[in-house]
């Protein structure tokens, strides 16, 4: 939270508050539980992402916490005042809408006075208060304007503006950033952590993108089929996944069936058709188990010789990257590798592979159903 | 359940007062045309008695409406027509189904010595209405044949030599279809004077030779236009060079501008006239400050001064039903249209063939229903 | 250079050919419905400023004493003035009732949403005259009919569904995010109708209303039977003065006719302004 | 702990309102009130009393008026007709309206004129254009003059079109060819265009373009579309009246319904009338819906 | 164009060609030239990619040699022959749309079988290349279902299917990839790649992203308001962009506006406000000229020691990427750069960075016009 010397002068500070609490919060629509009970504390001042694959429950989850959704069972509490059983309108939490929702007829300026108008603010409040957010985002020239004059970024400014204006103590996110496109996405993003900084927002941000969900938040919420998968900050998510849907969602875009040959205090030997090598497990594995191993593509390299090969492979789709190359090859089990080399590779050519075992993480096989998300979580998404 | 055609209303006072309670709002329901002959005697009633109406509205119609229009309002016990203004066809109609306010009882009252002033023919004409019913307007009518000088240069004069002519002119000649034309029924209406039916009353039975001519007419006919209106369009175009007409037929289209003026008139000898009028009859069920404003409208209708302006500009020529109403007294605009358009031969043809009424409203249905039978269903 | 423009001009010459009877064709058909639709139009214009037109392509001479006639003979100022009453009446209650209705509609999936669709949808296809009929057979019944209530009543049939039918699209494009964003910002049922949906509507509700308004105004058949002597509307009167019984110029009526269509053009040139042509007939969805 | 009993306590209230909610059923639903209201008092009532006193004829039973009608000739002929009006009506109405709206796809100059000319019809209303048709489809009318110019009649004898099942067909093209017009239009701008550019980098010439894309896929359009100016063409009442020839050859059904409801004074009859009216207008749109279902009626990829 | 193992057996094979030559092919709509004067020769079976951002003419440029648009000036010619008078029907491309342009009231076999049935080829042949076509893409399940009923990556396999069943001599594809979700894309672009590598297809191939377009064409033709900015193998144009605005595509994200103090074969050494450091020319600078000089982020390192930076900036906004952070940084004129860094970084903290001389490109200094697009491509994209 250090200011750095070109931010404009805090004018800003949200209410603070200690602690909110989701306590065994669940939603059901019909007989089809869309989010199962999840219990989360969140300090003031943090920012949280919700991260999971598209239908996983995220915006359900957030819009049970504002209010838009009356819950199925579970109850919030802030502070220890609990708010579940009152409408949106008072809980006053802000929230920033996944394309924005900003009020097409209204001018920038008069969107982000809306709610405290509403709050039957003074004019002259409000005139002090909307101004110096308009500095905060920096729209000061763009305040007379309507939102169809405006930019994608721009609107997604005037969108954060009007949340954060009332000071609420959190602030919801609903993929902001999903209708960008990637360059924008990019530049957003470090504005809305600019933001996030300079004004100590307490945030819940809701994305499907793991990079988004890395690069901004404090603590990560994954969630897979609306049942909490992990809970933890970016880099013990990165480092220290704890099951193959979170590695896969972390980066690990190999995950591979294999046996556990043995297993050995953290250490296990996994083996397949035609595949041998040592990785790391971090739950309960027992030898002789069927396991899931995840590797990252620019963990397996190819090897010098045949020797220490973990396994061979066919490269079948090679593409440039510019300095490396991305390829995809074929297992003699038949499975599909990924893998990212410096070195130029023709399909076709035949690669020995090898993996630091530090770098390949073994879990216990999952059970169909989250096997079936964990094998490509990016289908989902 | 269906709405039930009883009058729901009590039979109407037998003495009246001679100005209602307070002045009345009069709907007055024009089903004839006739709004053209007495809407300004109307307008003047209305000016000259603020005390009797606040307000006149003007509906217009076809007589065909009528009585359903009244039905409909007696048995909802919400009678809005104040007045109708009719020619026989709704007037029998009415009459058959009880619609009506039989006015004999306020006659002394408001229409002193009201059937000795009449016209003769037009007295005549007046029994029809069997006191359900004030004439206001007569004329003579026809049967009367209108042609284009440039093309017909002797008109026929007889009923044989429009048959030779029609024979040598297919499609020349044209009358509309009786049931909606007045040239078209006078026209139906004359013929068996003119051929000499055995009963010219009677459209079944004593029609043969009528029946017989139209039939071989029909041959050399080839439309038969569902008004008036068309077949004096026809005239002006040039696709028909000699129709069915009326001395009001004659003159007000031609005034209007609908058939040029050079257009002729032309009668069959020995003609007789099949007079028509027009009445004023008021629904039973409207209430007594209404029947009292109906009546003196009436009432001021039938004096001279009104009679005079029925001249027009020639729709009913000459117009007035009562006595002694020249065309002098017409107002000035009147005289010139019927000096301009008129037929000075008029006057003497009124006096010089017998008048007969129109048959009776069943009759004339019974021979327009035969018409469509052997006439009109050809077509 | 020369070859490559030369080339070009060759393509585009082959193109025209290639195009040429199908496209005339058409274009043909287009310009001989529009030469007809004018020739309508034209001649009942032109005959409402002639003297006399017995035959031939113009009238004899030009006056413009029919449109005072007709003023005068149809008595046209309280027929306009009940003709617009009734009309602004019709399209105010209607987009009163209507808008609700197709917000809820619109926002709301709900057991027996397709039966309350077919009531709305029904009144547009059954003909006029046959619903017109019982209904006008109702209002006699209930002493509205020939009043102005009843005119008003019987046109509410086909307007309400109609408003409807057009405003659906226009609220479904209103995001109902936005008005979650509004209650965020910690607005009430109230001000989210107020403040949010009911400026949003405007162009929608006014594209709507204009509509109404051209279809009330040429509405024949529901007035037709259930007007009375004061509530008759100007198609009515048209209607009447065309067909009803005695001697009519037909400039005079013609000259009624073009102040009907006259008024008819402004009130479509008015809705132009706020929809596409083609949403005068079809649900609009852009 | 308290806050547990109180979500007890809260439970069944709030279950069942979430229950309802879950299905759509909220307070929302009170603003479909009045429309439904005024549907039911002005359309379903009386239809469904109309529908009730075409069973109870002065005579003949409870079906007396429906074999009343079907009974005479000249009264059951009025379906046929209506529908020889109606069905050809609609039928060259949307059979222009698929050229000249595949002509007028792309973006030109003038479009939006020309679609407002196209649309001008609307608006005159039944009784100018039957005044208008009176006029210029008349023995003199232009119609006819150009016609002798051009020598395709004789001099008076011109060929009649007025008072007659012709006029009304042209009323009812007059007036209903704008509105099939424009529904096939944006029916037609609904396809997206790359589906042609598509089929025509496939190798299909314009005419298989039209026969196996644009076509199949504007073919439902169609259909509804005739439905909608069949609707419209059915119900043909003022100018039947005017242009026609309303005892002949143009008495179609809903004069017979007029005449006898509000001529005749018999509601019985006329309602019955008015039944037959709808039932055979339905039948029909039932019957073009049916057909309708064959093809298909998903998305055209389209902005339309 | 090696066949691995698994590949189903070739059934198709496209009518190869020589060279497919367009000569000065340019297009306007009216006043505004969409497409400057193109010169490009097309080698049978090269895959050949068309970048540029938005709006700079590749949807032009490719109707154009499709025939859906009529050229406005130059010719087209395969192999000699001179097809551009012929309407698209007869040049007998294939294309595939960027949003397919399935035909939706016909099942997938019949999508396919489309262009066959137009040949009047005969039924039974028709039945035996749809079926291999099928096979080849993988939609032997889906044959009879209707497009509306596949995912978008099935549609795009139809969408190819269809324009390759023909045999064309050359496919066209409009940013076919341009509506499919990230993780989806990834897929379809190995599918597309596969495809092409099975087939021996020539392919021309619309894109706005420069990852696609660098992993898989063999060339690549940069595209920059309708002229040509660079044509080139991936690791020409990734190595040595010719100019700011392709280095920019490129993924050169820092673009920085310097001076030439000195230019000695090749090396520059370049200054501005407080930065000073040598880097690589490629084309003709002068000593003293305005220059544009871009390095990529993962090229500014963080130095060890003050001695031997470059220059120094604030760090901004840092993001974290697993592994590494990323970084936002101003200088001290006020240039925002990025970098990337294993290092922790905290907002605020003052960096020292270096570059490698080779790895950063120095360019004379464009016009406006050309300089407003360099900025950022991402922005236009
Ligand atoms: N109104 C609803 N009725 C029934 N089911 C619903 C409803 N809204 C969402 N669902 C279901 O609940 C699950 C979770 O939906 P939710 O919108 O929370 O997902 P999400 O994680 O936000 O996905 P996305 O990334 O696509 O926005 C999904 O399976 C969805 O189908
Ligand atoms: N029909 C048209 N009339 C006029 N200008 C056009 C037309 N089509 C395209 N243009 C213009 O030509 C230029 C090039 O358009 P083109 O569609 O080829 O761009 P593009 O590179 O394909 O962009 P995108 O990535 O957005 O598809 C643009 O400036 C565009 O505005
Ligand atoms: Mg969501
Ligand atoms: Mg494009």
């Amino acid at each position: 939270m250090t200011d750095t010397a070109q931010t404009p002068a805090k004018t800003l500070d949200a209410q603070r508050f200690n602690e909110l609490r989701l306590q065994g919060i669940s939603r059901a629509y019909g007989a089809h539980t869309a989010l199962h009970p999840l219990d989360l504390t969140v300090r003031g001042g943090e920012f949280i992402a919700l991260l999971g694959p598209s239908g996983c429950g995220k915006t359900t989850a957030l819009n049970s916490i504002a209010g838009l959704l009356p819950l199925t069972a579970g109850s919030i509490e802030l502070d220890g005042r609990r708010i579940d059983t009152l409408p949106p309108e008072k809980r006053g939490f802000g929230m920033v809408f996944q394309n924005y929702a900003l009020f097409p007829h209204l001018s920038v300026r008069r969107n982000i006075a809306f709610g405290l108008r509403m709050r039957k603010v003074s004019k002259a409040e409000t005139e002090r208060r909307v101004s110096a957010v308009l500095d905060l985002v920096r729209l000061n020239e763009h305040a007379h304007k309507l939102p169809g004059q405006l930019s994608g970024g721009q609107q997604q400014r005037v969108a954060i503006a009007r949340a954060i204006v009332l000071e609420p103590p959190l602030v919801l996110m609903d993929e902001p950033l999903s209708n960008l496109d990637a360059a924008l996405r990019l530049d957003m993003r470090a504005e809305i952590r600019r933001i996030h900084q300079e004004f100590g927002l307490t945030t819940l941000y809701v994305t499907h993108d793991q990079e988004e969900a890395l690069s901004l938040a404090d603590r990560l919420v994954v969630l897979n089929a609306g049942r909490v998968a992990q809970v933890g900050t970016p880099s013990e998510l990165y480092e220290s996944p704890r099951s193959a849907y979170v590695a896969a969602f972390m980066g690990y875009r190999n995950i591979l069936s294999l046996r556990a040959e043995s297993v050995d205090a953290g250490a296990a030997t996994v083996v397949g058709d035609g595949v041998k090598f040592a990785g790391t497990v971090s739950a309960a594995v027992t030898a002789g188990a069927s396991v899931q191993v995840a590797v990252r593509p620019e963990d397996l390299k190819i090897a010098a010789g045949e020797a220490d090969a973990a396994f061979e492979a066919v490269a079948e789709v090679v593409e440039y990257h510019g300095r490396e190359f991305q390829v995809d090859a074929l297992t003699r089990a038949g499975s599909r590798v990924h893998l990212r080399t410096p070195e130029r590779v023709a399909p076709g050519d035949r690669l020995s592979l090898t993996v630091d075992p530090r770098r390949a993480l073994v879990f216990a096989a999952e059970n169909a159903e989250a096997g079936g998300a964990a094998e490509d979580p990016g289908e989902a998404g | 359940s269906a709405p039930s055609s009883s009058v729901s209303s009590s039979s109407p006072a037998a003495s009246l007062a001679a100005t209602p309670s307070s002045p009345v709002t009069l709907n007055i329901l024009d089903v004839a045309g006739n709004l053209a002959l007495t809407k300004p005697a109307i307008q003047a009633f209305a000016a000259a008695n603020p005390h009797i109406v606040s307000n006149i509205t003007y509906t217009t119609g076809t007589a065909p409406d009528v009585p359903a229009k009244l039905k409909a309002e007696q048995a909802g016990g919400n009678v809005q027509t104040s007045l109708v203004l009719t020619g026989t066809d709704a007037l029998a109609s009415g009459i058959t189904d009880g619609l009506y306010v039989n006015l004999k009882t306020y006659y002394d009252q408001f229409f002193p010595g009201l059937m000795s002033n009449y016209q003769t023919a037009a007295a005549s004409m007046a029994t029809l209405a069997q006191d359900q019913g004030i004439e206001i307007v007569w004329y003579p009518s026809g049967p009367l044949i209108e042609y284009n000088p440039a093309k017909v240069a002797t008109p026929p004069a007889t009923t044989d030599a429009l048959l030779a002519w029609a024979q040598a002119n297919p499609g020349k000649y044209q009358y509309a279809r009786p049931r909606n034309s007045g040239p078209g029924r006078t026209w139906l209406m004359g013929l068996p004077y003119l051929l000499g039916d055995s009963d010219p009353a009677d459209p079944t039975n004593g029609w043969s030779k009528t029946w017989a001519y139209l039939t071989e007419l029909n041959k050399y006919i080839d439309q038969y236009p569902s008004g008036t209106t068309a077949t004096m369009k026809n005239l002006a175009a040039g696709t028909a060079d000699l129709i069915a007409s009326t001395t009001g037929w004659y003159i007000n289209p031609r005034a209007l501008g609908t058939v040029p003026k050079s257009m002729a008139v032309a009668k069959f000898q020995n003609m007789t006239w099949v007079t028509d009028a027009q009445f004023g009859v008021i629904p039973k069920g409207v209430s007594n400050d209404t029947l009292i404003a109906g009546l003196a409208l009436l009432a001021y209708i039938l004096t001279p001064s009104a009679q005079a302006v029925t001249y027009d500009k020639g729709y009913f020529y000459p117009g007035p039903a009562v006595k002694g109403v020249t065309i002098s007294q017409a107002p000035a605009s009147s005289q010139e249209v019927i000096s301009t358009y008129g037929e000075p031969e008029f006057d003497t043809w009124m006096t010089q063939y017998p008048m007969k009424n129109s048959l009776p409203a069943t009759a004339q249905v019974t021979a327009f229903d035969l018409w469509d039978k052997h006439i009109g269903s050809t077509k | 250079m020369a070859a490559i423009a030369q080339a070009a001009g060759a393509r585009r010459e082959r193109r025209a050919l290639r195009m040429r009877p199908g496209s005339w064709l058409v274009w043909a058909l287009v310009v001989f419905f529009l030469v007809n639709v004018l020739g309508v139009i034209g001649s009942v214009v032109l005959d409402s400023v002639g003297k006399t037109w017995f035959s031939g392509w113009t009238p004899t001479g030009y006056t413009t004493s029919n449109y005072s006639q007709a003023w005068d003979e149809f008595d046209l100022g309280q027929v306009m003035t009940v003709t617009f009453q009734i009309t602004l009446l019709v399209v105010g209650l209607s987009l009163l009732i209507g808008v609700p209705a197709s917000y809820a509609l619109a926002r709301r999936d709900f057991p027996g949403k397709r039966a309350v669709m077919l009531l709305f949808v029904l009144p547009i296809l059954v003909p006029p005259i046959a619903y017109g009929i019982p209904l006008a057979t109702m209002l006699y019944k209930v002493h509205l009919a020939g009043s102005f209530t009843g005119v008003v009543a019987a046109n509410l049939v086909p307007s309400v569904p109609f408003v409807v039918y057009t405003m659906t699209p226009f609220i479904e494009q209103i995001d109902p995010r936005l008005e979650q964003a509004a209650r965020m910002c910690g607005a009430p049922t109230r001000s989210v109708l107020g403040r949010i949906i009911a400026p949003l509507l405007l162009p929608g509700m006014l594209a709507a209303g204009i509509l109404v308004l051209v279809r009330t105004f040429g509405m024949f058949e529901l007035t037709f039977l259930t007007a009375g002597p004061t509530s008759q509307t100007l198609v009515v009167s048209l209607f009447s003065a065309a067909t009803s019984a005695g001697i009519r110029t037909a400039q005079n009526i013609d000259a009624m006719a073009v102040i009907y269509t006259g008024s008819m053009l402004v009130l479509l040139v008015i809705a132009l302004r706020f929809v596409n042509p083609t949403q005068l007939v079809a649900r609009s969805r852009d | 702990m308290s806050a547990a009993t109180v979500t007890v306590a809260d439970a069944p209230k709030a279950a069942l309102r979430h229950r309802l909610a879950e299905r759509g059923v909220d307070r929302t639903l009170l603003l479909l009130l009045p429309g439904v209201i005024a549907m039911a008092a002005l359309f379903c009532y009386p239809f469904i009393y109309g529908l009730g006193l075409s069973f109870q004829p002065a005579k003949g039973g409870v079906f007396g008026a429906y074999s009343a009608f079907f009974g005479d000739s000249f009264s059951e002929g009025t379906i046929w007709t209506t529908l020889g009006l109606a069905i050809p009506a609609s039928l060259i109405n949307v059979g222009l309206s698929v050229p000249i709206s595949y002509r007028m796809r792309g973006d030109f100059r003038g479009k939006r004129l020309l679609l407002t000319l196209l649309v001008v019809p609307i608006t005159l209303g039944t009784v100018l254009t039957a005044e208008g048709i009176l006029e210029y489809f008349g023995p003199v009318g232009w119609f006819n003059l150009t016609l002798q110019k051009l020598g395709l009649v004789g001099a008076g004898h011109p060929i009649t079109l007025v008072n007659d099942y012709w006029g009304v067909l042209f009323s009812l093209i007059i007036s209903g060819f704008p509105f099939a017009f424009l529904l096939t239009h944006s029916y037609l701008s609904g396809i997206h265009p790359a589906l042609e550019k598509a089929a025509a980098t496939l190798g299909a010439g314009w005419w298989q373009r039209f026969r196996f894309v644009t076509f199949p896929l504007l073919l439902p359009g169609l259909l509804t579309t005739f439905c909608l100016t069949f609707v419209l063409a059915f119900s043909v009442f003022p100018s039947a009246i005017m242009v026609g020839d309303p005892d002949g050859r143009t008495h179609v059904i809903s004069i017979e319904a007029y005449e006898q409801a509000l001529q005749n004074f018999n509601y019985p009859q006329g309602c019955a009338d008015a039944m037959i009216m709808t039932a055979a207008m339905l039948l029909v749109i039932g019957l073009v819906m049916g057909v309708r279902r064959f093809f298909y009626t998903g998305s055209t990829g389209g902005k339309g």
